[in-house]
């Protein structure tokens, strides 16, 4: 596949943050996996809502409040449509994926996972991922298992079979892992839970904005992203939740918007999305989020896809044979981040070191401590890759990583 | 590229050395404690945002008014590895108010522009630039605050305790 | 009190939303209980922050990444000074009102209400503070008790000695009702609280933008806003929390930036507020938070509560005056809105009616249904005020009132 | 002011009228269904945004082929209360297939603009103002989505229900 079809250039004009000078250095954004950054039609989206159609949602009968509910709705059907799912009411809007999987831990979990039952992740898991389920395990008396990761970044599956058996109530793992690049084989895993009665739940935090996701095509049952990576306002993100599992998802918070009747001591809820939904939500978040979907359509994702592949594959080849020193983590085949250690260098002097020249690198243990004891890793550094950036910034990148070596050696 | 100054005050090559071979890596156990009057404390620092971890040990003398003895293990940046080991350095048979008060004075050398740091740090103007680099003071500062933890707890015997950077 | 130092027509030119036509006449928006508008200093400050500044907090080491860090935590100490909490680290940020109270119900509730304790509130709670204390009663096995409310639209507080009792954990309560206009002796609610060993939460939505709060004086333990109803952006909201109870709150929601080190199996949690701002949080959202405070202050907040007060009082004396078959619910005394019923028209028509003369009225239960059932209401009509709003407004609310109320009969 | 004409398309005087005065007000019990193949259904409405409640009991024909008696309680705005009660008189003693023919055409009537509506709707043109004003459109249908509901559950005996409008 080649992304020839778009006007790349004109793209990343559009994201008005790229177009400055960090300490006399052109910027160099390589930050995309923690927050992606905003297109001028997000932002005005936002403005927009805030300068012309702001007021609460879903109670009102005056003007305002049903503009802000239909364009709040609107960008409900976006997301549906932008993960096709069956209908707009499996999709939930929450804080991000963090809050997603919090919420299936809670409200689904403390129903269905009683003392006995297992939980089975994988060691790539982001904290994100792994602490509500260790947080479920303490409250239910479950037990948590892992999918061990192989030396090559990907998952061991030949330990799947003894680790997938009827005990295991939720199998939750990452699409794509932040740190490693690797992406998982998310429609196997599905199908395998499936077939011994777990619920499936993807976190798609790295995958959503960066390639075609398909909630019916990968068979999950629930999958959460965040909006902020993926070119929406931080604060937003959605949870789809395949229609059957949501109808018997008991309620996760309490209060407006999501009763259908309330007295001094009991309440009925709200089918889904509702709900899931109490409170006034992050309306213009949604909004968005909304627009944030347009635009990623615009570009389409199966082009996004390539030019991140492009860019990963370039920025390791030159890695590789013009810097010395340098020991890339995780498989060759990577979604559009890669991460590495410096010999010479800690991640987190090198950190320092890049953004002097205007390099925004991450340099840490990415949210995935376990992971990086496993490898006997301090931390590594990243640099990842979204479809505003060029290789020409790559070969800045290689500049400076070259100084690097030589400035700490 | 054009070098740069703050980034060549920051990594002196004095400083990449202390991080490269630390000095006084190790632990003290309780067995180090022979005479009376003499503790053994342990403190774990770790600074949750890099994973930067180390363990500093000291033998207070003195019933806790000199600092008999330091050591320190554990992993991070070069920043976090050289203040470590200078900090054993100067610290080492110190009584406590001295090593209060370097403490102050570390403090204040790092987290602001000093025109004549005072003479009681010595190698630790080494460190001086870091305060141009405000996300590194915690690295900086991650051992000394294990240290200030272990002198307040000179009380109880060997502890285990850990602090946040 | 006067408000005669601020230039309210000034103040009025910076809500760009404000000065628009809804169905060929003037917008008139008296729905700002349900949320407030924005003005063009929040606006820009969440422009200003997406296309300068934009990354992910706390984990970085760059350029960007300080920038959004210090914003994000500047923004708390704004919170912070706002509601004279006594350091930063007792403001949490939370989606809003809503979240925050399920989040002390949840992290607190959990594990310090038991079976045979109880759970006090009042009968003019919004669903919010009502049904997050129902599902904790549900978990644990604790009661529900309720302060009534009596026909004046005031809490009954000959019943507290009866009802505030050792049994009782947590003393809940609003600050100002969102239907009633009530003002509630907060500070007196909280020392009765704190007498029998209860904490108290006070649910600030209708308060915070609107008069001074100060959280020493009140003497709660926990207090709940949202930024939407105080000119700030929707998904974002405080929960202040007293040291002391925070400290030994166990965590809300797992996942990156709460916790100190994770192992696959057990993790140690930082401490507050970061143990309850799991995964990323809404940093654009925070900023705006900021703005807004640093807004009402600017204006001051007695001059809005002065303000407010003299809308009130003036579109109550008209009301009542000059519009047949009206009659106000609530209190004389009362906080910036009122919630009134038509003899001959039910809120829902009333509502729509006054839509297409561009007036923004709620109609309704307002969440409140309860306290509807309670006074034999199908719900109420509610003109809210905000300080952008102007007399001559209301002059117009009046004349819409007497056509409808001509056209209904 | 001046006159607003959707207003006055809306709320026309004998919409109102039917609003003040419901027509067909009241429940029917299992009581009532004394011949063979009949029975009694009750489906209780709510519009959890407004607060709207209603009841709707039919009693339920030729083993539910026929919609003998209809009646309703509750309360709500002049829109739900007319259109329940417009409901009861259009639909009181038709078969199972016209009631259906009848729900499908007032839908339509209510939500899109309709230039020659279907003469089986008579009196329930009354409502067609309600299509300027979509968040009423629940309002208008809150009765109906009962009385769905009441035909699904035929086959039961008494039920009681809930829909949500
Ligand atoms: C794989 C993965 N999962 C979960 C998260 C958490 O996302 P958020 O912080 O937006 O809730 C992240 C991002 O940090 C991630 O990379
Ligand atoms: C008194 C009161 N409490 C709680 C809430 C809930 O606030 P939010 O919807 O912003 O969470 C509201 C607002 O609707 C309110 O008026």
């Amino acid at each position: 596949m080649t992304s020839d079809s778009v006007n790349w250039e004109a793209v990343r004009a559009d994201f008005p943050i790229l177009h400055q000078e960090v300490r006399g250095n052109p910027l160099i954004y390589f930050d995309s996996a923690a927050s992606s950054q905003k297109p001028r039609q997000v932002i005005d989206a936002l403005t927009r809502y805030y300068e012309h159609d702001n007021a609460n949602v879903h109670r009102g009968l005056h003007e305002l409040s049903s503009r802000a509910t239909d364009a709040f709705e609107a960008a409900r059907n976006k997301v549906a449509k932008f993960l096709n799912a069956a209908s707009a009411d499996e999709i939930i809007f929450t804080r991000g994926t963090t809050e997603g999987i919090n919420l299936v831990a809670q409200a689904y979990g403390t129903r269905y996972v009683k003392e006995g039952d297992a939980i089975l992740l994988t060691e790539m898991e982001h904290h994100s991922n792994l602490v509500p389920w260790q947080l479920l395990a303490e409250r239910t008396g479950a037990s948590l298992r892992f999918v061990p990761v192989l030396e090559d970044g990907t998952l061991d599956l030949s330990k799947l079979p003894e680790l997938l058996t009827p005990e295991v109530k939720i199998f939750s793992f990452t699409h794509i892992s932040n740190s490693l690049g690797t992406v998982n084989p998310v429609a196997d895993l599905c199908r395998a839970a499936r077939a011994v009665g777990a619920i499936s739940v993807v976190d798609a935090a790295q995958s959503a904005g960066h390639l075609p996701v398909d909630v019916q095509a990968l068979g999950c049952d629930f999958l959460a992203l965040s909006g902020h990576k993926m070119c929406a306002p931080t604060g937003i993100g959605a949870l789809y939740g395949r229609a059957e599992v949501l109808e018997k998802t008991p309620p996760y918070h309490g209060g407006g918007e999501m009763i259908v009747s309330v007295s001094l001591h009991k309440s009925t809820y709200k089918e889904a999305p509702h709900r899931f939904e109490a409170g006034t939500p992050n309306i213009a978040g949604a909004v968005g989020l909304g627009a944030a979907v347009d635009y990623l359509e615009s570009i389409g994702r199966q082009n996004i896809a390539a030019h991140d592949g492009e860019l990963v594959r370039y920025a390791q080849q030159r890695m590789e044979a013009d810097v010395p020193g340098i020991r890339i983590i995780g498989p060759r085949d990577r979604s559009g981040l890669v991460g590495f250690v410096m010999e010479s260098a800690h991640p987190h002097d090198l950190t320092t070191y890049a953004d002097r020249y205007g390099l925004a690198l991450r340099g840490g243990h990415h949210c995935n401590q376990p992971l990086m004891k496993k490898f006997k890793l301090p931390g590594t550094s990243r640099a990842s890759f979204y479809f505003y950036n060029t290789k020409e910034e790559i070969d800045r990148m290689i500049t400076i990583l070259q100084e690097a070596a030589r400035f700490f050696s | 590229m054009i070098p740069n100054s703050d980034l060549e005050e920051l990594y002196q090559q004095v400083l990449l050395d202390h991080s490269r071979r630390p000095r006084n890596f190790g632990e003290l156990s309780e067995a180090d404690a022979t005479e009376a009057g003499e503790k053994v404390v342990k403190v774990q620092g770790d600074n949750p945002s890099c994973g930067d971890e180390i363990v500093v040990s000291v033998k207070l003398a003195d019933t806790g008014l000199k600092l008999a003895d330091i050591k320190f293990t554990g992993q991070g940046c070069a920043i976090s590895q050289a203040s470590a080991s200078l900090m054993t350095i100067k610290t080492k048979g110190r009584s406590r108010a001295e090593v209060e008060e370097l403490i102050a004075a570390f403090h204040d050398l790092i987290t602001k522009q000093t025109e004549n740091p005072p003479d009681i740090l010595g190698d630790l103007q080494l460190l001086q630039g870091v305060w141009r680099f405000p996300q590194r003071v915690k690295c900086a500062t991650l051992a000394w605050r294990a240290l200030e933890q272990a002198l307040r707890e000179g009380s109880a015997s060997v502890v285990t305790t850990e602090v946040e950077g």
